[in-house]
């Protein structure tokens, strides 16, 4: 299990995370939303342990493991336990391998695990995320979303119990990004997941909790509702897109339903029901 | 006005990928390219700013034909914002990066200087002045893009998924942009994935992928469920509500 | 702590040896663009060298040989010696606060030059009799039969044909490592020798 | 970049050898060709394109040879037969001389070199980029080595093609790459500075994402389907390095 206490971490020029507290417990499926620049991605490298090596300054807090934090773990435990994929695949391929299959093999092999194990999850993890048809292709020949999925593959091969998505969606078509959701849908349910988005319409329905992020500080309103439509999560997230439309179309009706943060539609079907309610009435 | 004649072009050894495409982008218009990955957006851009020659046809903006100058020459009329800021960031400040495209047309100094704090400004990032290009967060980077492009005051822009990955308050910023391009009388192309910034920001749509690339109004296109299928092109969010409710 | 953060560091240069390998290989892609007489084949080697220091450097360049070597023209690996050279003495001289000031770099680079012309004479003339097959040939020839010897002939094509891309790439790696925000050099130990005191 | 390499996949025994194999017997042709006399030299180079025909990779590795060692040779041929002045120049016609020592060094120097070139291009012919690398790893030389030998032949076409988008970018932006030397001097600048920062910011995102995946977490990997080696190999190995450390050896105290 992660738990961030109090993290403070910036460059030399200025502050990015201003004290972050978070705990996240086994199979938990946790969105972290937060404008642009908001942190996001720093909070993401600081839980997966890779920034202690000096790119970034830590100021007070630290991020624990259960209990010990990842300088006292060895690499080999560190990436049998947590994995990162970042927002720009192409970035993320380890430049080591020359098919899609070796790449999947690549930490496996780096962790010096027997011959057949890797086989076994090479191969489960090509089915998982729907690669087979692409396993002799050359890594960075694929198209954005292949890569997306090749780097979550690559990341589940190592059989992680934390996996931290930084912005997963954001730079895929749509297509791509719904094949990355039912990819993400069918992860093992022991695996703790974390997304960072800026857009509450993709994580919503696949969250469990659901935190924000704004301007180096992390919030959980108590539910997903009160913390989707507290006003300062409006001002910089925004409304997901079927509330923010229903307003629209309710403000030009004039429907005289009483509608607060625990009643607004969140899905297709909520709005037209209640839409349809004002009309009839 | 750009306005796109009969435009023809196929990449080497490859089947024909535009055949007599026409579109026309009046002064003060959004015309939004849309289409799946491969149906040839980014080829259509190509074309328009000069990186790609037609075989065909031509492209003209305010009534004279560009085709066959050279790209840089072209680039006195239309102004591309690329996908990847991170492709052309040279400069160690901001201001630097701004003034480069201005710097091009010979302007004197004061000139210079004036369109880039005018620039800078409209895309929030004047604060940021001093600052290196690379040390801005990922929207500050692409809004440095955004400036470069609009200190050149350009009669045309092009903008390739300048929406992409954009919190509330981004979006709204570069909505804002448009809107004054708009009744500044620019003629503006936009390659958009997200199809609700589509029907809020653009006037008509040119749907590549399909048998024939017509300029639709947007309404009309997205009311249009046979050619929204024939370019693989999901509906905006009102539409989708609309249609729930019936 | 320290293990770790060790074996981290060595990651780090060594996916930069990578990169800078491949930039040595495409800079000549803007050199065809822009026709200009040089041949932009070793400014990654410098930047590794300034950056990450001599071995690093010396590293970059031989294995940038072996690659061309590899997959273009395996003649190239036979003038490893020379690549490896030019990293070596690049780091040397960023380690001794040669690429702070522009002039200085513009030493550094006539410096790089001259050593690697040292290297590439006796491969060049022992093993290759002292021709290429290339264009440089005709220099040699010309040097030759005004009366020159045969080792100073290729020393003056050697040193006259490299010294203007040298302190041109040298500049180069000057200009951008003296720009370069924070965070995408956080962790070069060598960076601190070429920043000018402020 | 697999379509540039000059890897041409195939079955012969050549092909199937293991690439450690390969690679020591390169290096034996190389520091041999440095005590052969010049007719050896050339009549070596034939059988190992011989060689390269019987191996199904002919084709390509003598049209490359061709490409490769035709100018040198022409180049070395005339410079020492006809150009560099030798006490025993002989006229032929008018102001052409030729020097009969000076076409023997040129033979010696030219058939060492194709020598060299045709062995390297059957070795490099004969041997996957990706097999050679497992060989490396299953023999437990350092991870590192293979990385470095692997990742810029895979980034190669990424950053191509990176160039290119750079070009186009800036060009849009009213950037001309003709002009006078000087302003095209200052194109370069603006052409390689984002192909440098970014080639940065992917070294440093990657080194992240190589040690997240346990890259040389241990000093060894474990390799999937090493390439096969035998007994008879490794003996051939070996004697080859004693025959190599015995003719450097004679060359030395010569």
């Amino acid at each position: 299990m992660i738990e961030v206490i109090d993290l403070h971490v910036g460059f030399a020029s200025s502050d990015v995370l201003k004290g972050v507290s978070l705990r996240v417990a086994q199979g938990e499926r946790l969105a972290i939303l937060g404008g642009n620049g908001s942190g996001k991605s720093t909070l993401a490298g600081w839980l997966a342990g890779w920034f202690s090596g000096g790119t970034h300054r830590l100021t007070a807090g630290g991020c624990l493991w259960n209990g010990k934090p990842w300088d006292d773990y060895t690499l080999v435990e560190r990436a049998a336990t947590v994995q990162l994929v970042g927002q720009f695949p192409a970035q993320h391929i380890s430049g080591r391998a020359f098919t899609v299959a070796e790449e999947i093999a690549f930490g496996p092999e780096n962790l010096g695990l027997p011959h057949e194990e890797i086989v076994t999850r090479r191969d489960e993890t090509l089915a998982a995320c729907h690669l087979e048809h692409l396993a002799g292709r050359d890594p960075f020949t694929l198209s954005g979303g292949e890569q997306q999925r090749l780097v979550i593959a690559s990341a589940l091969a190592l059989r992680p119990k934390l996996m931290i998505l930084d912005e997963p969606f954001s730079n895929l078509d749509p297509e791509a990004r719904s094949h990355t959701l039912s990819v993400l849908n069918a992860l093992p349910a022991d695996v703790s997941v974390i997304i960072m988005d800026t857009n509450p319409d993709t994580v919503l329905g696949w969250a469990n909790r659901l935190f924000v992020l704004h301007e180096g500080k992390i919030s959980e309103f108590g539910n997903i509702r009160a913390t989707l439509f507290d006003p300062t999560v409006i001002a910089t997230i925004g409304l997901p897109a079927v509330t923010r439309c229903f307003l629209e179309i309710e403000r030009g009706s004039g429907s005289a339903e009483n509608l607060s943060r625990d009643n607004l539609p969140l899905t297709f079907v909520e709005a037209a029901a209640i839409l349809r309610r004002s009309r009839s009435a | 006005m750009l306005e796109v004649r009969d435009l023809g072009f196929a990449y080497q050894g490859q089947p024909l990928l535009f055949d007599g495409v026409s579109t026309t982008v009046p002064d003060g218009h959004i015309l939004a390219v849309v289409g799946r990955n491969g149906a040839g957006k980014s080829t259509l851009f190509k074309l328009l700013n000069g990186l790609l020659k037609p075989e065909d046809g031509e492209v003209l903006v305010g009534g004279k034909s560009i085709s066959g100058r050279k790209i840089s020459e072209i680039a006195a009329h239309i102004g591309t914002v690329f996908q990847s800021p991170e492709q052309q960031l040279f400069a160690g400040r901001v201001e630097e990066e701004v003034a480069f495209g201005p710097r091009q047309f010979g302007l004197p100094a004061n000139q210079i200087s004036e369109r880039v704090s005018d620039a800078l400004n409209r895309t929030s990032l004047l604060d940021q002045i001093a600052r290196h290009p690379l040390d801005l967060s990922a929207a500050e980077r692409r809004f440095l893009a955004i400036a470069s492009v609009l200190a050149m005051r350009l009669p045309v822009l092009l903008l390739d998924e300048a929406q992409r990955g954009l919190d509330r308050v981004w979006t709204e910023r570069l909505e804002s942009i448009l809107e004054a391009e708009r009744s500044a009388g620019k003629s503006i192309v936009m390659i958009c994935h997200d199809m609700d910034f589509v029907e809020r920001n653009a006037d008509t749509v040119l749907a590549l992928g399909g048998r024939t690339p017509r300029q639709i109004p947007v309404p009309a296109f997205f009311s249009d469920t046979e050619v929204l299928a024939e370019v693989s092109v999901e509906r905006p969010t009102p539409y989708r509500l609309r249609e729930f409710m019936t | 702590m320290s293990a770790i953060t060790k074996t981290y560091f060595d990651t780090k240069v060594l996916a930069l040896i990578a990169v800078a390998i491949v930039i040595n290989i495409v800079g000549g892609q803007f050199n065809d663009l822009l026709r200009l007489p040089i041949f932009l084949d070793s400014i990654g080697t410098i930047l590794v060298a300034v950056l990450a220091g001599p071995i690093a450097g010396a590293i970059t360049g031989i294995f940038t040989n072996v690659i061309i070597g590899l997959i273009f023209a395996p003649v190239a690996a036979a003038f490893a010696p020379v690549a490896l050279v030019i990293g070596l003495v690049a780091g040397l001289l960023a380690r001794a606060g040669w690429f702070r000031t522009i002039w200085q770099t513009v030493i550094s680079g006539v410096v790089i030059a001259a050593a690697l012309t040292v290297v590439a004479v006796p491969i060049r003339i022992y093993i290759f009799g002292g021709v290429t097959g290339s264009g440089a040939d005709f220099f040699v020839a010309y040097f030759s039969s005004v009366g020159q010897t045969l080792v100073s002939s290729v020393a003056f094509t050697v040193f006259g044909s490299n010294v203007a891309d040298k302190v041109l790439s040298a500049l180069l790696v000057w200009g951008l490592v003296r720009q370069l925000p924070e965070r995408l050099t956080a962790g070069y130990d060598y960076l601190k020798f070429s920043k000018a005191a402020a | 970049m697999l379509n540039s390499s000059i890897y041409c996949p195939g079955e012969s025994s050549l092909h199937r050898a293991n690439p450690l194999t390969k690679s020591t017997g390169l290096f034996t042709v190389v520091v041999t060709s440095f005590l052969l006399p010049p007719p050896a030299l050339w009549v070596v180079s034939a059988i190992i394109l011989l060689i390269g025909l019987a191996c199904g990779v002919g084709g390509s590795v003598i049209w490359r040879y061709v490409l490769l060692s035709l100018p040198f040779t022409l180049a070395v041929f005339v410079f020492h037969g006809a150009i560099l002045p030798r006490s025993d120049m002989q006229p032929v016609l008018g102001w052409l001389h030729y020097s009969l020592t000076g076409l023997e060094h040129a033979s010696l120097v030219g058939g060492r070199i194709s020598l060299i070139l045709a062995s390297s291009l059957l070795f490099v012919s004969t041997t996957a980029p990706a097999t050679l690398l497992r060989a490396l790893d299953a023999a437990r030389w350092p991870p590192g080595l293979s990385f470095l030998l692997a990742s810029p032949l895979l980034l190669l076409d990424q950053f191509t093609g990176r160039a290119r988008a750079i070009s186009d970018a800036q060009q849009t932006r009213g950037l001309s790459v003709d002009g006078s030397p000087w302003r095209r001097l200052q194109a370069l600048r603006m052409l390689l500075v984002p192909l440098l920062t970014s080639a940065l910011a992917d070294a440093q995102e990657r080194s992240h994402v190589l040690t997240a995946r346990g890259f040389r977490a241990l000093p060894y990997r474990t390799v999937i389907d090493p390439p096969a080696d035998t007994r008879f190999q490794r003996f051939l190995r070996w004697s080859l390095a004693v025959f190599m450390a015995m003719e450097t050896a004679f060359m030395v105290l010569r």
